[in-house]
């Protein structure tokens, strides 16, 4: 069975591969909605930054630049969903839409007025050539650890990140407070914190990590942008977070799950014979969604997000 | 008759009622100058841009009126078909991002409901209703499971609306268009045969294409309003959507049956979207193809909220988007994107969302004395 | 419209609706791009709008090589292209070509366009029509022949075919690997003539087969090909768009010994693609159509009916990119010969993949 | 030296003048009452001085300093603490968390919750007010709920503390073990304002007394110069009878029979371990008991919330099955619940849409299910006056209405509905002593009516008052039946607690 270790090992890569962006997307969302701002502006978020990482490489040659344009535009849309939904107490629901609606329509746009195309940038730098991966050799040829031999920064990246935002929500004074926030901010408030200064943080960060949800598609797995890139990706993180129930690690085990179905979709597919060979295409695709809702009715049950998720936090008059 | 007007319109007894209107215009007339900003920085003419984007919208009187004005109202019907399928789900507390789903479903059932045999033959005036009716159990069953989920399970609606949608879109365009519901190869068409002649949505504007989709959903807003505000049905899905998000029980404690409710209203808002879908099989492309994105589903999530989730404003935002989308085209004239519209409506949501601020402005403006705003607007800037 | 261009008097104006992958798709729709506005028009496009002309040498260039005694010179004809954003926008933008622009001929890019265009050719006789990939069809899906409509058809199967025996000879695996987009018809067919090239060289290769159910997302075209590659597949053939730039992107990763076969155009050219390791493309000519259909209205020889694009007139064929390099000579004789025996009709390629099994090849390879 | 003094307070909301220049000036170290009907403004004026709600206009001192409180972090810093009429704590937190947020003992960025833990439990041992400092809030009974917050301020050295109506939600015990601590902070020098619609704490609490009014201040009494009855008086408005009138019960027939009945709790202990009695027609069943001792799920039982673990209801006669509140209402139960923004309103629906909801669908409000709203305007119109909900206009969002006049609210509602059996859980928490008294009439003229009433109160004078029969419920059993005639609020009180049992009297 040891031909099979190479197949599986590049099977729990490619699940890996699969997972980042989401997962960056998810933790996005984890990182904001704990202070109380529901962020359904994922998938736009990450639309601009793969763009802008793509532009930002492009024009300089350089993924880590293309990384700072894309963290940069993660920081604007940030502020504009902070300056609308905690500044000024505005509909979280319709300021994410906001961002995705003008995500379909600017980022098309600046693609053809760059790149003289409304599909597909160039090819630029990126994460994911071999000589930018990060090498683990040691580990080549050892089941399931083997799929870590040779990953992007960028999957290392969303990974570490679990384990940091998980440390920062439950073991630091700031995750405290964050947390508070989310789930009383009259509470947070008349103990004298301020709400409004989390949000803004809260809300920035998250739309950061979500930018990298982007970057990861962009400049992680692929050297370009694509018009249809985050098609639904951003919606999938949010689905994960919350069927993660707002936590990081919950958020990764959701992702897990949908992205080996994925994989184990286009395994069973390329390798369906007899009676296998008869089930419709459409149902191996829409495997991994219906696996998904499939683990909520068995497994997870009810989730319950922070408890002032989505209400906006006016200040008395 | 102003009061009445007042009463219908803005919900009376509102000091201030003809804010609910003047937000949405200016958060619009906002989107436009920002969009123009953005189009002068990109390097394009933005009079060049809006005379053709307005000129083609068939808002417009012009060359080519007729024919841009009737695209515009097949464009909006679908618009307002599925930003009610939002605005409902909205009303019961329900976040629907599930239109797009209720759409396709909606598309492939009338597909099927017009070409298959036993239906295909009967006469016009039974076929066509039977089909509507067909399509609005699909959508709304299609609707339903997630209202079921929601209802039995507390799974969110927001996973189940997500997932649902691309299962329709696997299921119908990797299955069943492909599979099952395929034209037969002979007839050289691909995708799904065509629909029969007594499938076809009545044409109410010749020469142009526009038909009667337009009068369906113009109807249907109407009896969703009756439902909402006449109705007991209504008055509960209310107390739902001002309490399920945040678990409160007072209608539950009251003796409303907020699980069965919850359903019914996806199911409603699952079948009114559905309906888009079908305007685009039977008016537009008379059979489901096998490939059709139309993003219908989350623009409609933006009429939605542009319309503030009630029935009039959905009308109006919808024919605004339909505009939008109508004359989008026509500005590749100049050499500018075609999604260029979907920059304004973007703009014009984000506006939206900032309704604080222009309502602060506005009553900067008409009070001219910052003092007593706060306490007028009751919250909010300080 | 603004005047910004010079007047129309004179040239002969041909309008292009794509479909809605639109500009910058690296194969389909640009192919059809190539020939309106490299070929016929010598201009470019250029961002932030309109056209420039190009150079004699880009023109040359812009040339494949299996097109090269094809004879294809400049027309002089003004192109104007709308995309569609959504299938409703099909009619009304051939409206505005005929109406607002007046161009002589339109061009619906994509089996999508073929109701769109059969409405309007009834209602537009004046205008000539001419649609790629389908017959136009009425509003009641019935196949129409007007005679304004030239409809040009491509036998993928055929080209498919030559690259999956190119793929036969080239494996050193006996495992290769076939990404699709959707199961639409064009896609089947390249499928089926894939299949049957290889069952034509060796019975016993395995071929791994995955849809990824969209044209339009590389990152499900990798996803795929590394999956593919994984287990053993060495030589990869996509049908799937812009999906399969993926799968190029995968094979440029790992380099030797794994190679790609592009789709639709020569996909060894494209600096962006991955040209070192790209064995073979399967060629559909639609930008050689879309010239020919516009030179046909230019020279006033416009003939309306179905045109049928095969290996005996170039409209398909294989690239050759590194087919030397990878198959002995003795090998790409018998390509070569394969590729006669078809245009000579010896045998014929089936068009469906369920077909393939009991399709008998022609032996002796 | 002045702790705290405001001068000429104004806040207008729309439409409600709620304070009218309001002068204040409440000694360092004494307790100050603050009485008032509802809505007079009490706790919008406690608002101001902790910096939530910005006056229109006024002034305050702080220690004799003027001072701009802007936020309550400004309030804070003054050495201002606030106990809010609706906690402020974060449910899913540990009361160690709750109480050090904002001011976290840390290494660095990391927060040290060792030694959080061992300051809330330093702290609430100086203090005397026990808390375990690791569990949940959510888990915790109002009572030690109301401790947290007080642990809150206190941590943060706070020399003015505000309690907006702290006993409304509390057990007589809880209430005493406050003023316990009240008495041993102001010993320690604290002032303390002190809302409450109890006059008797209030008399028995406060240094001084201020009355409000309709936004205004009607006046400042001392302790000593006063009397319950003058205070009742000046806060009405009228002559207040402070005694419940006693009415004889004409009982009649069974309308609500509970058999063994086993209640599983939100945290899936059995709340309830089987419990049995009946509540007939014109009488009240009063029960006694500490919060947390199953009252929660036997109205959770009864109302269709919770399906029992065994057991029987029966209602009118015939067994129920299954119970949801909707086919348990449509029998004709009306539920009055203790928590009116969780159970009893629809805060941002208007009074009108409010007012009808759980009879929306009867006639004349609704036909064929068809709302009517000249009916319904007429109805709540009606409603309003009749409950006294102030403001009276029907178009009021129950959002903005004062604590007790959503309470009134929702009198109005469940008692103007056709029913043989009200559920009433804690029917006057939050209400001024006249609507108080209203509501004693109410349950009354109801009784007479042969409605079969379930009160559930922790006010023990209420449940003594009112009821005919008593049953004292604790740690999920009935411990004991008794009538008011036949026992004292004493013994009441040791059977509350567990420590006396007596025999049921058989029905
Ligand atoms: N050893 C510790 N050091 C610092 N903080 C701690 C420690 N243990 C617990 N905490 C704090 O307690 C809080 C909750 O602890 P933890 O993260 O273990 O989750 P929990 O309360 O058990 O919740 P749940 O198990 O429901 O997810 C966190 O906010 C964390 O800050
Ligand atoms: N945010 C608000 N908007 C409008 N009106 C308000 C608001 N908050 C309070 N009011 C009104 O101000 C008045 C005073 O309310 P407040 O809450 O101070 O009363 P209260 O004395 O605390 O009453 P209660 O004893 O019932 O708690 C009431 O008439 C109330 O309706
Ligand atoms: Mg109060
Ligand atoms: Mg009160």
């Amino acid at each position: 069975m040891n031909s099979n270790i190479p197949f599986l090992n590049a099977s729990i890569a490619q699940a890996l591969d699969y997972t980042a962006p989401i997962l960056f997307a998810a933790l996005g969302g984890v990182m904001s909605e704990n202070a109380g701002v529901v962020n359904i502006a994922l998938e736009g978020m990450m639309r601009f930054a793969a763009f802008f990482g793509v532009w930002g490489s492009f024009v300089s040659g350089n993924a880590w630049v293309g990384l700072l344009w894309g963290v940069g535009i993660g920081i604007v849309l940030g502020a504009l969903h902070a300056y609308i939904t905690v500044k000024w107490a505005g509909d979280q629901i319709i300021s994410g839409v906001a961002i995705n609606v003008m995500a379909m329509g600017m980022v098309t746009y600046l693609l053809e007025s760059i790149f003289r195309t409304t599909g597909y940038s160039p090819p630029v730098a990126y994460f994911g050539a071999p000589a930018s991966k990060i090498h683990l050799t040691f580990l080549k040829g050892i089941p399931i650890l083997g799929a870590f031999a040779e990953l992007t920064i960028l999957i290392w990246f969303a990974l570490i990140l679990v384990v940091v935002l998980h440390f920062v929500l439950y073991h630091t004074v700031l995750g405290l407070r964050i947390r508070a926030v989310g789930e009383n901010p009259h509470a947070a408030e008349t103990l004298g914190i301020n709400v409004f200064k989390i949000k803004w943080f809260a809300v920035i960060a998250g739309s950061v990590l979500a930018a990298f949800g982007g970057l990861a598609l962009s400049l992680g797995t692929l050297s370009s942008f694509t018009n249809s890139m985050a098609m639904g990706k951003g919606f999938i993180g949010l689905a994960a977070m919350i069927f993660g129930k707002w936590t990081p690690f919950g958020a990764l085990g959701a992702i897990l799950i949908f992205a080996c179905a994925q994989v184990l979709q286009l395994f069973m597919q390329g390798t369906a014979t007899g009676f296998a060979k008869l089930i419709p295409l459409g149902f191996y695709l829409s495997l991994p969604y219906m696996l998904t809702i499939g683990a909520l009715i068995g497994v997870v049950g009810k989730a319950v997000g922070p408890a002032s998720d989505g209400v906006p936090y006016k200040k008395e008059s | 008759m102003k009061d009445v007007l007042k009463r219908i319109v803005f919900g009376k007894r509102e000091k201030y009622w003809w804010m609910n209107a003047l937000v949405p215009l200016i958060s619009i007339l906002l989107a436009f100058i920002v969009g123009a900003i953005f189009i002068k920085i990109t390097g394009r003419s933005p009079v060049v841009a809006y005379k053709l984007l307005f000129g083609a919208s068939g808002l417009f009187p012009g060359p080519y009126w007729k024919s841009h004005f009737a695209e515009m109202l097949l464009s909006s019907s679908m618009y307002i078909a599925t930003g009610l399928g939002f605005a409902i789900a909205a009303k019961g507390g329900l976040f629907n991002i599930g239109a797009e789903g209720h759409f396709i479903v909606g598309g492939i059932a009338a597909a099927y409901l017009g070409y298959a045999k036993p239906f295909a033959g009967l006469p016009k005036f039974i076929h066509l209703p039977l089909i509507i009716v067909g399509v609005m159990l699909a959508g709304g069953i299609w609707g339903a499971i997630a209202g079921y989920l929601k209802a039995k399970r507390g799974i969110h609606e927001v996973i189940t609306t997500i997932m649902l949608n691309w299962i329709a879109l696997y299921l119908i365009e990797a299955w069943l268009v492909t599979g099952p519901m395929k034209a037969a190869v002979e007839t050289g068409v691909s995708g799904t045969p065509y629909i029969s002649l007594s499938a076809k949505l009545p044409k109410i504007f010749p020469p142009t294409r526009l038909n009667i989709s337009i009068i369906i959903i113009l109807a249907v807003t109407f009896l969703v309003w009756y439902l909402f505000y006449k109705t007991t049905f209504g008055y509960e899905i209310r107390t739902m959507g001002h309490t399920l998000i945040f678990g409160m029980e007072a209608p539950k404690a009251a003796g409303i049956n907020v699980e069965r409710r919850t359903i019914q209203t996806m199911f409603i808002a699952g079948a009114v979207a559905a309906l888009g879908g079908a305007f685009m099989i039977l008016g537009v492309l008379f059979q489901y193809p096998p490939i059709f994105e139309g993003g219908y589903g989350f623009d409609g999530i933006a009429v939605a909220l542009i319309g503030q989730n009630e029935p009039l404003g959905v009308i109006l935002a919808g024919i605004l988007i339909g505009a939008l989308r109508t004359g989008a085209t026509t500005v590749q004239l100049a050499h500018i994107p075609k999604t260029f519209p979907s920059i304004i409506e973007g703009f014009t949501v984000a506006f939206i969302a900032l309704q604080m601020l222009i309502r602060y402005w506005i009553m900067k403006f008409v009070m001219r004395k910052k003092k007593s705003i706060q306490s007028e607007m009751g919250g909010g800037a300080k | 419209a603004p005047k910004t261009e010079e007047p129309v008097e004179e040239t002969i104006k041909i309008g292009l609706v794509t479909d809605v992958g639109g500009r910058g798709d690296r194969s389909f729709n640009d192919s059809a791009l190539r020939g309106l506005e490299t070929w016929a028009g010598k201009v470019q496009y250029v961002k932030g709008g309109g056209y420039e002309p190009i150079s004699d040498a880009e023109f040359n260039a812009s040339i494949p090589g299996d097109l090269k005694d094809k004879n294809i010179q400049p027309l002089g004809v003004s192109a104007m292209v709308l995309e569609s954003k959504d299938k409703k926008d099909y009619i009304p933008n051939i409206a505005t070509l005929v109406e607002q622009e007046e161009c002589d001929l339109v061009i619906g890019v994509g089996f999508m366009l073929a109701g769109a265009i059969g409405e309007s050719a009834e209602k537009y006789p004046d205008t000539k029509f001419m649609l790629i990939d389908a017959a136009a069809v009425d509003a009641d899906g019935k196949m129409i022949d007007p005679p304004n409509v030239v409809g040009y058809l491509f036998n993928e199967h055929e080209c498919g075919f030559l690259v999956g025996a190119v793929a036969a000879y080239a494996t050193g695996t006996g495992k290769v690997g076939y990404i699709g987009g959707m199961e639409i018809p064009p896609v089947l067919r390249y499928e089926a003539g894939y299949l049957a090239g290889l069952k034509t060289i060796d019975p016993s290769i395995v071929v791994i087969g995955q849809y990824t159910g969209s044209f339009t997302e590389p990152a499900l075209g990798k996803s795929a090909a590394e999956s593919q590659i994984s287990q053993g597949c060495d030589v990869l053939f996509h049908a799937a768009g812009a999906t399969g730039n993926g799968m190029f992107q995968s094979i440029c990763e790992r380099g030797a010994p794994y190679w790609g076969i592009g789709v639709d155009v020569d996909m060894g050219l494209d600096e962006n693609l991955c040209p070192p390791r790209t064995l073979t493309s399967s060629l559909k000519h639609v930008d050689y159509a879309t010239y020919l259909a516009i030179k046909s209205v230019v020279e006033g020889t416009f003939q309306s009916g179905l045109v049928t694009m095969t290996l005996k007139d170039g409209g398909v064929g294989y690239a050759p990119d590194h087919v030397a390099d990878a198959l002995t000579q003795d090998q790409i004789d018998k390509v070569e010969h394969l590729r006669e025996m078809i245009i000579d009709g010896i045998f014929e390629v089936p068009t469906d993949p369920d077909d393939v099994d009991s399709w008998t090849p022609p032996t002796g390879f | 030296m002045k702790a705290l003094e405001v001068k000429g307070i104004v806040k207008q909301f729309p439409g409600v003048l709620a304070n009218d220049s309001i002068n204040l000036s409440i000694n360092k170290g004494e307790i100050y009452a603050i009485v008032g009907e509802n809505g007079a403004g009490k706790s919008t004026l406690m608002k101001i001085i902790y910096g939530l709600y910005t006056p229109t206009s006024g002034e305050i001192f702080v220690f004799d300093k003027k001072v701009d409180i802007k936020t309550p972090h400004d309030a804070i810093g003054l050495k201002i603490g606030m106990v809010h009429q609706e906690f402020m704590l974060v449910a899913r937190f540990t009361v160690t968390q709750n109480i050090v947020l904002g001011d976290e003992p840390s290494k660095g960025i990391v927060f040290d919750y060792k030694k959080a833990l061992s300051e809330v439990k330093e702290l609430s041992e100086k203090f005397v007010l026990k808390v375990d400092p690791a569990e949940k809030v959510a888990n915790l009974p109002v009572g030690i709920q109301q401790r947290v917050e007080i642990l809150k301020i206190l941590r943060r050295g706070a020399e003015i503390l505000i309690f907006d109506e702290p006993t409304a939600v509390l057990t007589p015990e809880e209430t005493e073990d406050l003023f316990k601590t009240l008495m041993k902070l102001k010993k320690d020098g604290k002032t303390i304002i002190f809302i409450s619609h109890k006059l008797k704490e209030v008399m028995a609490i406060a240094d001084r007394i201020a009355v409000l009014r309709r936004g205004k201040l009607q006046g400042v009494v001392e302790k000593g110069k006063t009397s319950e009855v003058e205070l009742a008086r000046m806060v009405v408005g009228r002559d207040v009878v402070l005694k419940i009138p006693k009415a004889e019960a004409k009982v009649g027939g069974t309308v609500v029979s509970v058999r063994d009945l086993m209640v599983k709790s939100k945290r899936g202990i059995v709340g309830l371990k089987g419990v049995s009695f009946d509540v007939r027609a014109g009488e009240i069943v009063g029960i006694a008991g500490v919060e947390g001792n199953g009252q929660a799920e036997l109205v959770n039982a009864l109302i269709g919330f919770t399906r029992p673990v065994n057991g029987t209801i029966t209602f009118d006669g015939k067994e129920l099955r299954v119970i949801t509140p909707f086919n348990i209402r449509k029998k004709g139960m009306a539920y009055i619940p203790k928590d009116r923004k969780m159970r009893g309103l629809v805060l941002p629906f208007r009074s009108r849409e409010n007012i009808i909801m759980g009879q929306h669908t009867l006639y004349p409000f609704s036909k064929n299910g068809v709302l009517n709203s000249i009916e319904i305007d007429k109805f709540a119109t009606k409603k309003l006056e009749e409950f006294d909900v102030r403001p009276r206009d029907i178009h009021t969002k129950a959002r903005n209405l004062s604590g007790g006049n959503q309470q009134k609210l929702i009198l109005a509602k469940e008692m103007s509905m056709e029913h043989k059996f009200l559920l009433a859980s804690q029917p006057t928490r939050g209400l001024d002593i006249g609507a108080m008294e209203f509501v004693y009439h109410k349950l009354i003229e109801e009784k007479e009516k042969g409605v079969a009433i379930l009160l559930i109160s922790l006010e023990l004078s209420e449940i003594m008052g009112l009821s005919d029969r008593i049953l004292v419920l604790y740690n999920g059993e009935i411990v004991g039946e008794t009538t008011p005639d036949k026992t004292t609020e004493e013994e009441l009180g040791l059977m509350m607690l567990g420590l006396k049992r007596q025999k049921r009297v058989a029905q």
